[in-house]
């Protein structure tokens, strides 16, 4: 089991993507695959899960400054700071199919950034439907399109459609010509990309959210209908979805009760 | 074919591999899934009084030689509980429900409430290292162990199983207390207090500091204090502590126990550790000529 | 580079690794050489009164995670271990000399002629979990370790290190019993009660049942002692527990050990424990700007 | 360190050697060479030291039945009884030279037995001195013989020369021809064959016996001078016994106590 041990790692880059967001890249072991994470231990403040947004040495993540652990990271790293990683945790995307579509809302792009290379890389044609509160929280947006066609959507209109991410994609996906989608972002954006191509017959597979403790599917504290989406997910293929009771309904809280998402 | 049907206490299982308590036993869903892989019968979390953050993370170190853990008893509380007892005992599983309190009353009321959840006996968690003020003076103290058992005794009409703490200087005077108290078994072992730390960072890796340690390392402890347990007091016992394979297992029914719980291997084996340690006790006793696991019960002893 | 002397309580060392009692100390030539090779110091042997036998074999398993001894502290005697220590400290050896007994006098009568013998401090083994009568009762009262520590004090001019066992509810308190008895130094741990079966055979494989963990298994566990009694009790401490490498023994610095020993890591690394050891705290104090043992001391314990 | 936990092993077969020796097969994990021993456990009396005389599964031992343990041994054991070994352990010999005298003295023959053979496989001319008290207990013969020549020599004369196994030796050293000698028995013996080669220049090997309680070097129970016979023997070359103060004079009995040999 020595080999998931905490690796505490010091911070080779940080690189600001916008206003509340950076990628923060360090060596460490491990050979992650896209949509793997990490659990991310922000010393003095708390562990959390974070997707590999690059997955080669230096490795990365991108981290959206959203509660007390990430906006303390946010403010006190730089480069040498030390931070604790343990993984690759979880399942992977699989990089099948033909002609390949994603969709990711705000930081959710984190997750699927490495898939959209992979997809290419396997010479498999893939276009990436990428939406955000706002022009200057579309990150990573030079990576994506090396990778292939980007459809944007603001939610201001301050890039691309003005409007939601699923609207651009529900578009494409009408087009009919894609056989395989991905898809990370806020879970009600998810439900309905999962919706929409389980709807047309067309497999999906969404990266999904839970709280989590161990990271490595012991604890119980993030699961899904009986999944673990630690252990079993973070990815869900959408025939799977269809017959949560979950998600898009339902997550438990840090003590475990279900309530409602 | 070896018989692998186990019984403490009363408690009928249909073998003696259960799911320990704290993994994967927080919501009804994931214990269904464990019974129908194949364990023997399901260990809930502990559940308290009261819905339970348990500490901050980081909660969890793992070790080459175990897994560390201060997961602090997170928990839904006895209430919202109900909930997920039923959808694993509806579902089909033998359930054994594990509580936890402040003191005997809480004891009581906690583990009242979870064997009208249709339990087949409750587990009491005398042990837990790590949650301050819950449990290690419990763990710590024999007499707060008999009183305890013997208030929870009073109000339940399933069997209980003490669960005791291998911290102690002489774990079997634990067992006798509880015995004193009662108790239909015993549990043996919960963690081993300890810590880890990270230089670079110098501060513990727990956020809680110390924690409690499973697996491989404290098979040893556990098979040790199952062994003292049998000799010292005749009471049912439940071994647990670092079995992950049909080898372990029968090494612990041998040092005396009649069933075990299996936590920190679903690590290396996933939910295939019931079954496939099922299948190696069968293999290893049809070899020997051991008909049933009650043959091997305490086999270690015979002089 | 860093300086790597240390220092517990006015006992000099070149290095912070020593031999741990019970390796390759029962011989005079087997402690030179391991002093040449590199170690800080060594422990001898734990020599009581008369010789002894020790137990029948077998008193050693080599276990998954460490090891499983029950030697049952075989030793020449304190009268024909003057000639071991002798040739050790003539080499220029640092020798700490370990000895036990069976009640206060014994301790002191034996330290006294122990002290006699040069060594640089005498460490009271108090915590031997295996000797039936020499040891499991004084590990586990506190009020003996007190008294034996006093008695000790009495009549030995060198530095007593009190040597604890991790068998108890709560080690701090047994620090405290030390300290109030006038130790100088505490040293934790001693090996962690524990038992291996074989299935095959029915029986312990122990030919006395019982022994106690060492190496990788209970690092955790000596890492948890050690930081508990830093906080608790304010008095220099020798770690000991499952150190290999030079990250194990910054480890037990930082969590509050002034030195620090070495034993089951032989079997791994061999002599070379202790120069490798050295080199890679050397190294590790370089990169991250520690540039004496002493700035390491505690270290986890900043908030 | 889990590749020397005790393994429990049943005998595959107990072959009568003499009237006080058998040979134990059974198979084991490890790769024994020669000179290497095990520790035997004999249930519920005791574990001790034995040189492995077949190297390969089924691996063997030969013990004479000396005391407590070694005659409970021989009166309970037969095929199907169980016995734990851990092992292998300790040095080996060094298979090297252009022409090898190998000297045993009663049971050693089982330390050197796997060694000659080796001695013969590598093409390196062996020849034997093998002496005992009377003919039956000149063990192992065949192999021997397969190997090399053999001179005998028993001490009532039953067999080959009539008196010490140490003259014949020294005779055929007075040849001059050997280059590597290799010798196990009573620690007289090998006393003699060891100043005797030694005096002529002529590199030595000895396998060594002292009381075992670890067998694997940390116990200190076998020392011998500042070196351990169980990890840095059990053999040892000529140079290094002649600087010896141990060898042919001192042992330590089980307490550690030093004690005339
Ligand atoms: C598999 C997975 C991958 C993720 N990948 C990324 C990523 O690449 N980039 C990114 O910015 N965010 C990612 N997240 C979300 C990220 O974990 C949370 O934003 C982060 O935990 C917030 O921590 P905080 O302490 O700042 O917030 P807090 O103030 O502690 O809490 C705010 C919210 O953050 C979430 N959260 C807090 N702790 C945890 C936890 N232990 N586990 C899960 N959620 C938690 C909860 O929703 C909580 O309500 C991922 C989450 C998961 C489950
Ligand atoms: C490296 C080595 C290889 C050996 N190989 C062989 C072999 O191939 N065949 C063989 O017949 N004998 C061999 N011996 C000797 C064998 O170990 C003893 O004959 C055996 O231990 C006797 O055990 P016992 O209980 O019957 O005797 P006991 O009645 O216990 O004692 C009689 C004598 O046996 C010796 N002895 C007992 N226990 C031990 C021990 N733990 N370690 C060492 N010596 C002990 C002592 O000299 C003791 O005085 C070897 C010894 C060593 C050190
Ligand atoms: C993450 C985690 C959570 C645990 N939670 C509980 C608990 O709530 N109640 C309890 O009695 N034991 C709890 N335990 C202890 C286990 O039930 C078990 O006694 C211990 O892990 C040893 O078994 P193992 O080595 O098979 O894991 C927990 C252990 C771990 C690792
Ligand atoms: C074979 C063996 C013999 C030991 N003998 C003694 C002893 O005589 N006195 C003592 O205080 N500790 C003794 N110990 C305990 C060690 O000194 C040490 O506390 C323990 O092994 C933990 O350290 P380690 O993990 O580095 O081995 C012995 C340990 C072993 C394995
Ligand atoms: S986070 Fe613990 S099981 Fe998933
Ligand atoms: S037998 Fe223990 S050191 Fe050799």
């Amino acid at each position: 089991m020595a080999s998931r041990a905490t690796q505490v790692v010091p911070l080779e880059d940080v690189v600001v993507e916008c206003h509340d967001a950076k990628t923060y890249r360090f060596s460490a072991d491990g050979e992650p695959r896209p949509g793997q994470f990490l659990m991310l231990w922000i010393p003095r403040r708390d562990e959390v899960p974070m997707a590999y947004s690059y997955l080669r040495n230096p490795m990365g993540i991108t981290v959206r400054e959203y509660g007390d652990a990430t906006r303390a990271l946010a403010a006190e790293a730089k480069k040498g700071y030390r931070v604790g990683v343990r993984g690759p945790y979880g399942n992977a995307f699989a990089i099948e199919g033909t002609r390949a579509l994603a969709v990711a809302g705000g930081v959710g792009i984190a997750s699927v950034i490495a898939a959209v290379e992979a997809f290419a890389e396997a010479n498999i044609p893939i276009e990436t439907a990428f939406g955000a509160r706002t022009k200057d929280e579309l990150m990573l947006l030079d990576r994506l399109k090396v990778a292939g066609a980007v459809h944007l959507a603001t939610d201001d209109g301050t890039a691309g459609h003005h409007g939601f991410v699923t609207d651009v994609a529900a578009k494409l996906l009408a087009g009919g010509t894609f056989d395989m989608v991905l898809t990370c972002g806020p879970e009600v954006m998810m439900k309905k990309v999962v919706d929409a191509a389980n709807g047309r017959g067309v497999p999906v597979q969404a990266s999904l959210e839970r709280y989590m403790k161990c990271g490595i599917g012991i604890c119980d504290a993030c699961v899904l209908d009986d999944r673990l989406v630690c252990a079993d997910g973070p990815i869900f293929w959408g025939e799977a979805l269809a017959e949560s009771k979950d998600f898009g309904h339902w997550r438990r809280n840090i003590c475990g009760q279900r309530v409602k998402a | 074919m070896a018989d692998l049907r186990a019984e403490v206490a009363g408690v009928k299982l249909r073998n003696p591999t259960l799911l320990a308590s704290g993994f994967l036993d927080e919501t009804g869903g994931s214990m269904l899934r464990v019974f129908n892989a194949g364990a023997g019968g399901v260990v809930t979390k502990s559940v308290g009084p009261e819905p339970r953050e348990g500490n901050l993370n980081p909660t969890v170190v793992e070790l080459p030689v175990g897994l560390l853990n201060a997961v602090g008893l997170p928990n839904p509380g006895i209430a919202d509980y109900e909930a997920e007892a039923k959808v694993a005992v509806s579902g089909g599983a033998a359930v054994i429900g594990s509580v936890y309190g402040r003191d005997a009353q809480e004891y009581a009321a906690v583990a009242k409430r979870m064997a009208s959840y249709d339990v087949l006996a409750v587990e009491l968690n005398l042990s837990c290292p790590h949650a301050k003020g819950l449990g290690t003076e419990i763990a710590q103290d024999p007499e707060a162990v008999e009183e305890i058992t013997r208030a929870v005794k009073k109000v339940v009409h399933v069997p209980v199983w003490s669960k005791l703490s291998p911290n102690v200087a002489d774990i079997a005077s634990f067992a006798d207390a509880a015995k004193r108290g009662g108790a239909d078994a015993v549990t043996a072992i919960n963690t081993v207090k300890s810590m880890a730390i990270s230089a670079d960072l110098k501060m513990p890796v727990l956020k809680n500091g110390y924690g409690g340690l499973s697996g491989p390392a404290i098979k040893p402890v556990g098979l040790r204090c199952v062994y003292e347990i049998f000799e010292a007091v005749d009471i049912p016992i439940v071994g647990v502590g670092g079995i992950e394979t049909g080898a372990d297992a029968i090494e612990y029914l041998m040092a005396g126990a009649r069933a075990v719980q299996i936590g920190t291997a679903l690590l290396r084996r996933g939910l295939d550790v019931f079954p496939r340690a099922c299948a190696e006790m069968s293999t290893w006793m049809d070899a020997n000529g051991y008909a049933k696991v009650g043959d091997l019960v305490g086999a270690a002893h015979g002089k």
